[in-house]
């Protein structure tokens, strides 16, 4: 199959987001898509399945003028697509998410539950996936619900496969796996298109790939025939020097010590300490347990046993509020399920942890309020028209970067960040180094829980690895190498 | 816990209210007694399979008290002008499924809230019938005499109520349409993520005005049974019923946020309802206390079911 | 369809007093009215020692139904059915027939099957004294509105029935709303009838709660106002002159008449098929 | 659109009406017509100001009609055993508080649905009225001679009647709780994402209990005033008036998901239904027709306020 998009343009109210866009994409190869956050990569596919509309231009199907009604016409036709946000049915079961609305029938229009579960059982075994199709999707960490929308969308004869940042959850291991798997489709003449801010992947997996920026298509490339320097300038306008800016840390006295951390099943005697001036990267293969670690010292989950310090002096954290006082902020790694009031607006969002400090006279100060979500929607770089927009109305990154002003904000003197940089673009990544650079200038500590592995290497102090619920080792990052890293994480250990 | 409760709890609970009344009172296990048990559950059991669908979805629906009764007065108004009871009653239960297309209809493209839509249909609904019954009750001799139209609500079917087997029938089939067919796949889809379920080339709006359909119709049901029962048509039937059907199936384990519930509950949720009135009754609990009492049952109920937390 | 095998009266077997168990279904007891037929018939039954059973059907005739079937499950010796509609009742007291416990029918008869007795006192005929109290203060052709009960309720239509028919051709109706017996709704609606009326002289509301609501509306404007029931607030109202006349039924008395009724038959005596609770005229005049 | 109805829309249909009713009768924009409409309106708007809350947190508050009574009948209670009028008010005031923190605490530390909490609770409130009140108004010379206590429901202030002053301040007090605290803050951010309110440090259980208490208050406080106008405590007072706030707080434009809506709103909200119900009485629409006339008119009004769709 073949698709040609052109000259698609697209408002959303005021707001042009896509400019004559020109796609295209043939049978048998990966075609990336790259572009800064909300340069419109997502909208362009969901134009593409028929979930939005569009203002004007083409859609060519192998060379027929196409307009598809809806996800389920695409779907007909051979395209499948892996959204970006997770879109699934958190009661359901792993098997009912895989086949809604498209369920196996025996006669009289009754269920044949038994043909489906193998089916969803041999799609998730062909990602090396051990998930039960049985429990709940929702009670499945973020990557392990991102391995089974992979595994949903092989189910299909699929002509042309859209994934739309597949790994942003997803650790080394699978990664590996999905690529295997796309290898193997290519062979079958499957298209591709691969939506992805990691660059390695791009040049790993792409044959092709075309950049985006500002609703613009910039520049469409063969993938032998450039160079990730050339793709940063087309996708943030200008040269960049390296992904990670250099750390020069300066650690200070110790902000919060953990000793003994145990909460049954799930992980068990967690010690760490991270300092003023540090950052502490936490690394694992997916499910390791490192967000319930996180989730317990900030008081949503209960632990079991073990002691808490902040700056030497031991607390008994029950709550959010309560570790908000003790001067920890949380970045969570769900941010439309537990960092976002995705009605709410950009303004409403960042001060919320921050508000009471802005009460005068039993009142809201309002100016004072408006001047502090400027000043962080500035320093973020958050991308919006104002900060009365809802958060649902902005890209993915950009509501990663309210995440983060939200919790700068609060002035947080040890900020827990769970995949800070998931579904970030390189430029902004950039910028959220820096910020992390200037906030342990100032003596921040930060716990950076991060699934890329080149990112943990590239902009940490210390490397803390867990595997199975407990840390296996603690290495400095100047020692750190990727074999070290893993073997750590797959449960072995460093000879001395 | 939670999970626990949704599987087992409710009857659990019912097992154990049943018990409890029982040893208070012998005549409790009466067949008779049973028999008459059974018998009162039914219409609220049959509203609250309608209902059920409905709050699977995260809607409600307030309206099916007065679907009941204008549904009712419609059919008992065809009878008196000479028609057939049977066919009447099925005119009946085809204009309460009509209403309650109506209703699914302003809900999914008028986009406003099912408690909204439904409080004023309810009211809609409800003046309607004043104004078709004129404020009377409809009887007459062609109700009285007809064995057919007596049949459906006081008839007997070797020992057993006829009601209760439409009870059964229609559980029976709401069981299987919700947990069985893509019908009731895509109700909870609908209720679990409204937004995931249209992605997923769920047709929302018809499922919706379907849902709508189902409990239009089965409080339709319930009208003509009552009517049958009654051998008249009240004006005021139904009033308040709507409530019994929510307590019903939310005493049964299913969520008010839509998604998750099973049907077993539902009936178990009409039962532990129907054996609370018939044993208060028994025990000769007076009516002043008998709402308190209520009240704190469902509460202990519905405490056990805890929703599923934040943390 | 057939009643059943009910015993006939010559058959009795005779029971004393005490022996007596009464169960009652009462249509509500969310209104003081029958708040009083039941405490007529706790006191009857108190004196003699019988045992009472009484369920509150809050307005729903399927509940009625059900309740008369516990009370059948229960055994009582008769049942006291104050039914919520004459018809809706009639297969609950066939099924007290084919049980051989004898009814007995209180304040509202039944349509159908076998009563022992049915004690009352007359609504369409209370709706017609009040009307003939209006007419007798205002003479011919005066403005008058109507406050009506709760839509469809039994008493609403009776005494509503009996209020119309009489007044046609004498009194100008001219505007009848419903405030639900309901004494803050009959506030509510009075207010806004006198702002659209303000020429009215009477009021009729159908029952003495929505009077006393009423009364709060009017204040000293020159307006009559009637009503039906004779609470002890509505009673108190006439005493002092802010109503001015109440039909007064009697509902202890209706209570106690129901289970004298009782008794009687259990005696093996011969029990009128109708008894009627006395109603009369209180007119603020007389309380002076 | 729908934007635009949260902020203008339900005063414009405010307006509408308004116009509707007084140019079919003129007798409506009487100063005295306007007076008894706003003493008419007050009781239902102060419920619906705490329903509000509720409502903004996704809740619902089924028990204020009872919350209602039961105070009412406390506080008289009270004044005939003695109690000075203004002392028993604010002892009645209190106790509807309580009533409501019941609530609150049953729904934040019980994780039950607040529907089914607040249903149960509605009928142990009632229930517990009957019990009080024997089924009786409660009634006797020390209310209707004292002069304090006629005043709150029945005096008049410079031609204004005194309850209506008792709306206007506690409007302003919610209004600046809703829009000019952080407590008005943290309840949309509750109603918005309960999980993200609680992750970002509001303490969402306290929060929960301060909101059902303030609707408990605010439904005693029309508690007291309807005891004082009428001077008597009906045991049935209030039923079905938690309807009639959750209709006026949803014609305002707040959203039954929770998270969205203006105090504003609410107000008008609870006008529209007062001059519905005020003009329909001056107009001498039959009672039959009233209820679907107000059914109507609500069904258009809300489904200008479309939910914000999912594409
Ligand atoms: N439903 C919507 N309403 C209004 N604006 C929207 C909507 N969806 C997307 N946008 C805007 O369209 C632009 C493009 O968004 P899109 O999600 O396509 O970006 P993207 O390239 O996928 O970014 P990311 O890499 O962050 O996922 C953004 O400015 C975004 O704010
Ligand atoms: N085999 C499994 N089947 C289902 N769920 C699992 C399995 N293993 C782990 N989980 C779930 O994964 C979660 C633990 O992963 P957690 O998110 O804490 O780890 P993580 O190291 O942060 O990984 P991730 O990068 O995926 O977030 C728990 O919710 C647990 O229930
Ligand atoms: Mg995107
Ligand atoms: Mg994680």
């Amino acid at each position: 199959m073949q698709i040609e998009m052109k000259n698609i343009s697209k408002s959303f109210g005021p707001n042009k987001v896509l400019r004559d866009v020109d796609f295209s994409i043939h049978a048998g190869e990966v075609h990336a898509l790259m572009g800064e956050n909300g340069a419109g990569k997502s909208t362009l596919m969901n134009i593409l399945t028929g979930l939005l509309d569009f203002d004007g231009g083409h859609i060519l199907v192998d060379g027929k003028e196409t307009r598809f009604k809806n996800a389920l016409d695409a779907e007909h036709h051979g395209i499948a697509f892996i959204h970006q946000e997770m879109n699934n049915f958190s009661e359901m079961s792993v098997v009912e998410n895989m086949f809604l609305n498209r369920e196996i029938k025996k006669g009289f229009g009754m269920l044949d539950m038994k043909e489906m579960k193998k089916q969803a059982r041999e799609a998730l075994k062909r990602l090396g996936a051990d998930i039960s199709v049985e429990i709940p999707v929702g009670s499945l960490s973020v990557g392990r619900q991102q391995m089974v929308e992979i595994a949903k969308s092989l189910m299909n004869k699929t002509q042309v496969l859209i994934m739309d940042e597949p790994t942003a959850a997803l650790t080394e291991t699978e990664i590996e796996k999905l690529f295997d798997i796309i290898r193997s489709l290519k062979k079958q003449n499957v298209a591709i298109i691969y939506i992805s801010h990691r660059m390695e992947e791009i040049f790993q997996i792409s044959d092709r790939l075309t950049v985006m920026r500002d609703g613009l298509s910039v520049n469409t490339y063969k993938t032998e025939d450039t160079d990730v320097k050339q793709i940063v300038h087309d996708m943030v306008g200008r040269d960049m020097g390296d992904f990670y800016p250099d750390r020069n840390p300066k650690f200070g006295e110790t902000y919060l010590k953990a000793e003994g951390l145990t909460s049954n099943g799930v992980f068990k005697d967690v010690s760490f300490e991270v300092h003023s001036g540090e950052v502490l990267a936490f690394s694992g293969l997916m499910g390791a347990g490192r967000t319930e670690i996180m989730r317990s010292i900030f008081g949503i989950d209960k632990l079991d046993s073990g002691k808490v310090w902040v700056k030497g002096k031991e607390v008994h954290i029950t709550s959010p509020e309560h570790a908000i006082q003790n001067n920890i902020g949380f970045v969570t790694e769900n941010r439309k399920d537990e960092g976002l009031i995705l009605d709410a607006s950009l303004s409403d969002n960042i001060d919320l942890p921050s508000i009471d400090g802005f009460v005068k006279k039993g009142f809201i100060d309002k100016k004072a309020d408006r001047d502090f979500v400027d000043m962080l929607m500035k320093r973020l770089g958050v991308k919006a028209q104002s900060a009365k927009d809802p958060a649902s109305s902005l890209s993915g990154g950009n509501q990663q970067k309210v995440v983060l002003a939200k919790w700068v904000g609060s002035g947080a003197q040890i900020l827990i960040l769970d995949e800070p940089t998931r579904g970030v673009d390189v430029g902004a990544k950039r910028e959220i180094y820096d910020l992390m650079n200037e906030l342990t200038d100032r003596g921040t500590a930060i716990i950076m829980v991060s699934s890329d592995l080149d990112e943990v290497l590239g902009f940490s102090d210390n490397i803390a690895v867990v595997y199975e619920g407990k840390i296996q080792g603690e290495i400095a990052t100047k020692d750190a190498t990727q074999d070290k890293v893993m073997t750590l994480a797959t449960g072995g250990q460093l000879d001395e | 816990m939670g999970e626990f409760y949704t599987k087992l709890g409710p009857l659990t609970a019912l097992v154990v209210l049943v018990i409890l009344v029982s040893v208070l009172n012998s005549a409790f296990l009466n067949v008779n007694n049973l028999m008459n048990l059974l018998q009162q559950v039914s219409v609220n059991a049959l509203i609250a399979f309608g209902m059920q669908f409905v709050i699977l979805t995260a809607g409600i629906d307030l309206s099916v008290g007065s679907i009941l009764a204008l549904s009712g007065a419609f059919a008992a108004q065809m009878i008196l002008m000479g028609m057939p009871p049977l066919l009447a009653f099925l005119v009946g239960m085809i204009s309460g499924a009509i209403f309650g297309a109506f209703n699914g209809l302003l809900i999914a493209y008028g986009k406003a809230a099912p408690f909204i839509v439904t409080l004023a249909t309810m009211s809609v609904f409800r003046g309607a019938t004043y104004v078709l019954t004129n404020g009377n009750p409809i009887t007459g001799p062609k109700m009285n005499n007809s064995l057919s139209f007596q049949f459906i609500g006081q008839g007997y079917l070797f020992g057993v109520p006829f009601q209760v087997y439409i009870m059964i029938v229609l559980y029976a089939l709401a069981y299987m349409l919700l947990h069985k067919t893509t019908f009731g796949r895509k109700t909870y889809a609908l209720g679990g993520n409204e937004k995931a379920a249209f992605v997923a080339g769920v047709n929302t709006k018809r499922l919706q005005i379907l849902i709508y359909t189902i409990a239009g119709f089965l409080a339709a049901v319930a009208g003509m049974i009552l009517t049958s029962q009654l051998a008249s048509a009240q004006p005021d039937a139904g009033t308040g019923y709507e409530m019994d059907a929510i307590a019903a199936v939310v005493l049964g384990g299913t969520s008010l946020a839509g998604g998750k519930g099973k049907m077993f509950g539902t009936l178990v949720g009409a039962l532990i309802i129907g054996v609370l009135n018939n044993g208060m009754n028994l025990l000769g609990i007076s009516s002043f206390y008998q709402q308190i009492v209520k009240g704190i049952v469902i509460l202990i109920a519905v405490l056990l079911d805890r929703k599923q937390s934040q943390n | 369809a057939s009643v059943g095998n009910n015993k006939s009266d010559s058959k009795v077997t005779k029971k004393a007093a005490k022996n007596v168990k009464i169960g009652v279904s009462l249509s509500t007891l969310s209104n003081p009215f029958f708040v009083n037929v039941k405490k007529g018939i706790d006191a009857e039954a108190k004196k003699n020692d019988s045992k009472v059973e009484t369920f509150d059907a809050q307005n729903d005739s399927s509940k009625q139904n059900n309740q008369v079937q516990d009370l059948i499950t229960k055994k009582v010796d008769v049942i006291i059915i104050n039914p919520v509609d004459s018809d809706a009742i009639v297969p609950a007291v066939k099924k007290a027939n084919q049980a051989g416990i004898p009814v007995i029918a209180c304040d509202r008869g039944s349509n159908g099957g076998k009563v022992m007795t049915t004690v009352a006192s007359d609504n369409v005929k209370a709706g017609k004294m009040a009307a003939q109290f209006l007419e007798d203060q205002l003479g011919s052709n005066a403005k008058v509105a109507e406050l009506e009960g709760t839509p469809g309720a039994d008493a609403a239509v009776q005494r509503g029935k009996g209020f119309n028919n009489e007044i046609k051709g004498n009194l100008d109706l001219v505007t009848k709303q419903s405030a639900n017996f309901d004494r803050a709704k009959g506030l509510n609606t009075m207010q806004n009838i006198l702002q659209a009326h303000s020429d009215i002289k009477g009021v009729f509301a159908q029952n003495d709660e929505m009077a006393l609501g009423a009364v709060k509306a009017i204040k000293d404007q020159d307006i009559k106002i009637v009503s039906i029931d004779g609470t002890p607030d509505g009673m108190a109202a006439v005493k002092s002159g802010q109503i001015d006349a109440i039909v007064a039924q009697q509902p202890k008395t209706e209570g106690k008449l129901a289970v004298e009724a009782a008794y009687k038959y259990y005696q093996g005596k011969k029990v009128d098929k109708t008894i009627a609770s006395p109603i009369h005229l209180v007119k603020a005049d007389d309380t002076k």
